[in-house]
């Protein structure tokens, strides 16, 4: 009975938020967004008054063809610099909070992958990481980039986790990534404070729209946050799948 | 429509935030809001014939009509604290669990 | 009623949305909970796929329905296993 | 040369490298946390760029009298509480340089959407130092409420953005004063951001996590939660009640009737509990609610050292409590009776920063309440004074009580609890300063609401 008076109250304040929503004239209908009055507009054109064309226009003020891309390294690099400090903060938690194992061992979970899934996963391991690689190095020019590429790499670990079950990936070499790529990123922004006068600055040439060498410094910031990604996820699937060694 | 269903699907996730007591439902509950909020902000940048806001070599100008690509990078930091704090609350629950071997908040007898 | 295909899409769409998200609170297992919270998230790649939002189908997809799902069930395992032990 | 960057860039630097030596990591804290000090007194003001790009599309900083203060009470204080942790807690060292790296974007960022991950990141370091209480569910329904908060704030946030298609603050609060618009629309976006930051203020509608934190707290996430976090969280939501949401109307109703209501219920709550951690706790929500009803009613100036007087009197109150508690093993009332009675300095210490609470003469806050007294009764809020003047009385009535059983020990004598030399000392600073200005209040009136001076540099951008 509760839980059906809960359940009316909810969607009553759902429906409340929509009425609320819907008549108010500055919230634009669902596929009525008029970019011209929004920011957007000027990530869109790059700043400049005649239009970009792919493979065509040089040096523009932001040079990845992926507009999302450019917002989240370029424009509003900030956010993505906030975003990898939150994924370092929870894979740290997590060490704190699941890693008190003196002697971790792989939890054995009642399943025992057979000869030919331990062999056919080292295959497969290769051509995921690969294609998280592509999507990495491609972040400015098609969709993907950084977060899901690296989380394509961690979810190559976590296939060899699962298909063989005393697999345990070096947690060391995770840590040592993770730090470098992050300090690197960091570097990367102070430089671009003394080269070029504001944080985060990219401070090479962005080259021509849509060439796979171009936007300057941001591919580079890409795969550093793409090896970041993927060490730090890594690490948290790993202290998942350990337990403490019982004697 | 698919804005209405994101704000319903938030306050779905809210309903079984108020009614669970387990604590993985209620990880979950908060995964649909995050679901559910992610969905609304991809859904006020949404324009009707817009196209995806990436420049290929079919699409090559910035005159053309672009889907709105704010909310887009916006969401791609949304999904990853979304992660971060899901797996934290995940690690929490195993603690609680290898302390007090339940995962009810009522049989949780904290002082 | 112009209705393009899209159109209808969309709106199946969003009533699986909500109707999964409601499968997903109501359901005693668990195991089956995060199976549906699995297929929410794989909805809402459909959705972001509907609404032109190519780079954030792509994240959802790697992180939202494969890891997340996956650190559900490494969770839900290790809580079993405990509590065989006992 | 100095720029305020550096207050973010390098903690999070030391961060990232501090995860690779477990023996350098408390040395790397102690060394940034004493810099971004230092950084915090020298540091210009205006805006600064990131990226590169102009003023409304790339994300800025923003620094005026008011962030300067609040940087420099913010990092004082979390200094504070480094130096007297660092032996204890050394394995959390990465986690408080995140934490000082999210609380010092807290208060510089000039970006609505920079807000809420600076939130995030701060947010998720508070859940990691309150697990070293080792009671994870109290941290999971922290965890809970401050997802649920920042998803308000996200919701309500983006609610703006698709009005007035900007994320800038200040661009923000330009396009809203060009924007004829009546106040009736922009009701649910500022309610929802409002609940969203009100959860980490500890404000009345989800500070139901506050309780189970702070009473099992211990000398780090105790001080941590009540001091510093609280400290930096209610000058980002004075900001932003004071320049961005501008309440009226019904909300306004809404939100002064949610503090007010807090403000009771906290002092009611403090004064039937016998738990010395229970009572600071509860004093802190409703002081938090009654800094939040200030800004409100644009008492700027006298909030802002209200937010300073609270932060140094409620660090101080609960590192001498948890301190004491790590010896007793429990902080109830009589079992830390007669505290006071072998440790004279600490005693004097706590006392003074328990009066100034209360608003006693000769102190600081008595100099505040009188002041934000008198310019509410300009402002003719009679039922807000009545409140406050009320949870006085109540305040002053249980603090008494705890410093009389703290004082004069029981006949059986318990064996003495000593405090190390560094407590004596730096708890001492931190009361004379309580000291100082309860007495010689004249460089409290120099500064003015002017502080604040968002408005003026959206005059200077927009109509410069």
């Amino acid at each position: 009975m509760k839980k059906i008076l809960a359940f009316i109250l909810t969607m009553g304040l759902g429906a409340l938020v929509i009425i609320s929503l819907s008549n108010n004239e500055f919230f634009p209908e669902f596929g009525m967004a008029d970019l011209t009055e929004r920011v957007s507009i000027e990530y869109i054109t790059k700043g400049s008054a005649l239009d970009v064309i792919f493979n065509q226009t040089n040096n523009p003020e932001s040079g990845p063809a992926n507009i999302v891309t450019s917002i989240v390294i370029d424009y509003r690099s900030f956010d993505t610099l906030g975003e990898v400090t939150v994924l370092f903060i929870s894979s740290l938690g997590i060490a704190l909070l699941l890693g008190g194992a003196a002697i971790p061992k792989r939890l054995d979970l009642n399943f025992k992958p057979n000869f030919m899934l331990r062999v056919g996963s080292r295959a497969l391991f290769s051509i995921i990481i690969m294609t998280g690689v592509y999507v990495i190095s491609h972040g400015h020019l098609t969709p993907g980039g950084g977060f899901p590429g690296g989380t394509m790499i961690a979810s190559a670990f976590l296939l060899l986790y699962l298909a063989d079950d005393q697999f345990r990936a070096k947690i060391k070499g995770f840590k040592i990534m993770e730090s470098i790529a992050g300090s690197l990123y960091v570097i990367i922004g102070l430089i671009g404070l003394i080269l070029a006068d504001q944080f985060l600055e990219n401070f090479l040439p962005n080259g021509t729209v849509g060439v796979l060498i171009s936007s300057g410094i941001l591919p580079v910031v890409y795969i550093l946050i793409g090896l970041k990604v993927g060490s730090e996820i890594s690490g948290i699937i790993d202290h998942f799948l350990t337990e403490e060694e019982v004697l | 429509m698919i804005q209405y269903a994101a704000i319903l699907l938030i306050f779905i996730g809210l309903y079984g935030l108020l009614t669970n007591r387990n604590i993985i439902k209620i990880i979950i509950s908060l995964n649909i809001i995050e679901i559910g909020l992610n969905i609304f902000i991809i859904s006020i940048g949404f324009v009707f014939d817009g196209i995806a806001p990436i420049m290929t070599s079919v699409n090559n100008s910035s005159a053309l009509i672009y889907v709105d690509p704010v909310p887009q990078a916006l969401v791609l930091t949304a999904i990853v604290i979304g992660v971060g704090t899901t797996a934290l609350g995940l690690a929490l629950a195993k603690n609680i669990h290898s302390k007090y071997k339940t995962l009810e908040i009522d049989e949780v007898e904290e002082s | 009623m112009n209705m393009t295909l899209t159109d209808i899409i969309m709106i199946v769409v969003s009533v699986f949305l909500l109707l999964i998200a409601f499968f997903a609170v109501h359901e005693k297992k668990l195991i089956k909970s995060v199976i549906f919270l699995s297929a929410l998230s794989m909805l809402s790649v459909v959705s972001y796929v509907l609404m032109k939002a190519p780079d954030v189908a792509l994240t959802e997809a790697v992180i939202g329905s494969g890891l997340v799902t996956s650190l559900f069930i490494f969770t839900l395992l290790s809580i079993q296993k405990k509590e065989d032990v006992q | 040369m100095m720029n305020p960057i550096f207050l973010i860039a390098f903690p999070l630097l030391a961060a990232f490298l501090s995860i690779l030596s477990k023996k350098l990591a408390p040395v790397l804290l102690l060394l940034i946390a004493l810099l971004n000090t230092v950084m915090a007194i020298f540091i210009p003001m205006g805006i600064v760029g990131i990226g590169g790009f102009s003023f409304p599309y790339g994300i800025n900083l923003y620094v005026d009298t008011y962030a300067q203060i609040g940087l420099l009470l913010v990092n004082g204080l979390f200094t504070v509480i480094a130096i007297l942790n660092i032996k204890k807690y050394k394995a959390y060292s990465s986690v408080l340089l995140v934490a000082l790296t999210g609380l010092n974007g807290l208060l510089l960022t000039g970006d609505l959407f920079n807000l809420f991950v600076f939130l995030e990141i701060s947010g998720i370091a508070a859940y990691l130092i309150t697990s070293s209480n080792k009671k994870p569910l109290s941290t999971f329904h922290y965890l809970v409420m401050g997802s649920v908060g920042s998803s308000l704030y996200l919701f309500g946030l983006i609610i703006l953005y698709s009005m007035f298609g900007t994320l800038n603050f200040m661009d923000m609060i330009h396009q809203i004063q060009v924007a004829s618009i009546d106040y009736t629309d922009l009701i649910l976006p500022f309610f929802m951001m409002f609940v969203g930051l009100g959860v980490e203020a500890k404000l009345l509608p989800f500070n139901s996590w506050v309780k189970g934190v702070l009473k099992h707290s211990n000398t780090l996430s105790g001080p941590m939660v009540a001091g510093v976090y609280a400290a930096a969280i209610s000058l980002v939501l004075g900001r932003l009640i004071h320049n961005l949401f501008l309440f009226e109307g019904k909300l306004y109703l809404v939100v002064v009737v949610l503090l007010v209501f807090g403000i009771v219920l906290g002092e009611a709550m403090a004064f039937a509990s016998d738990d010395v951690k229970e009572i600071l706790l509860y004093s802190s929500i409703s002081q938090a609610c009654i800094t939040a009803l200030l800004f409100v009613h644009g008492v700027i100036i006298w909030a802002v050292y209200l937010i300073i007087a609270n932060g140094i009197s409620k660090t101080l109150m609960f590192l001498v409590t948890n301190r004491a508690e790590e010896q007793t093993g429990n902080a109830k009332m009589d079992s830390l009776q007669g505290l006071f009675s072998n440790n004279k300095v600490i005693g004097i210490a706590f006392t003074i920063a328990a009066l100034s609470v209360i608003g006693m003469p000769l102190f600081a806050g008595f100099v505040i309440k009188l002041n934000y007294l008198t310019v509410l009764a300009h402002l003719d809020q009679l039922v807000v004074i009545a409140i406050i003047l009320l949870s006085s009385i109540v305040e002053g009535i249980y603090f008494i009580r705890l410093l009389i059983k703290l004082w004069y020990p029981k006949d059986t004598d318990i064996e003495p609890i000593k405090f190390h030399l560094s407590y004596k000392i730096i708890l001492g600073l931190m009361a004379a300063v309580l000291l100082v200005f309860g007495t010689y209040s004249a460089p409290l009136n120099q500064l003015d609401n002017s502080i604040d001076q968002v408005s003026e540099e959206i005059e200077v951008i927009f109509h410069g």
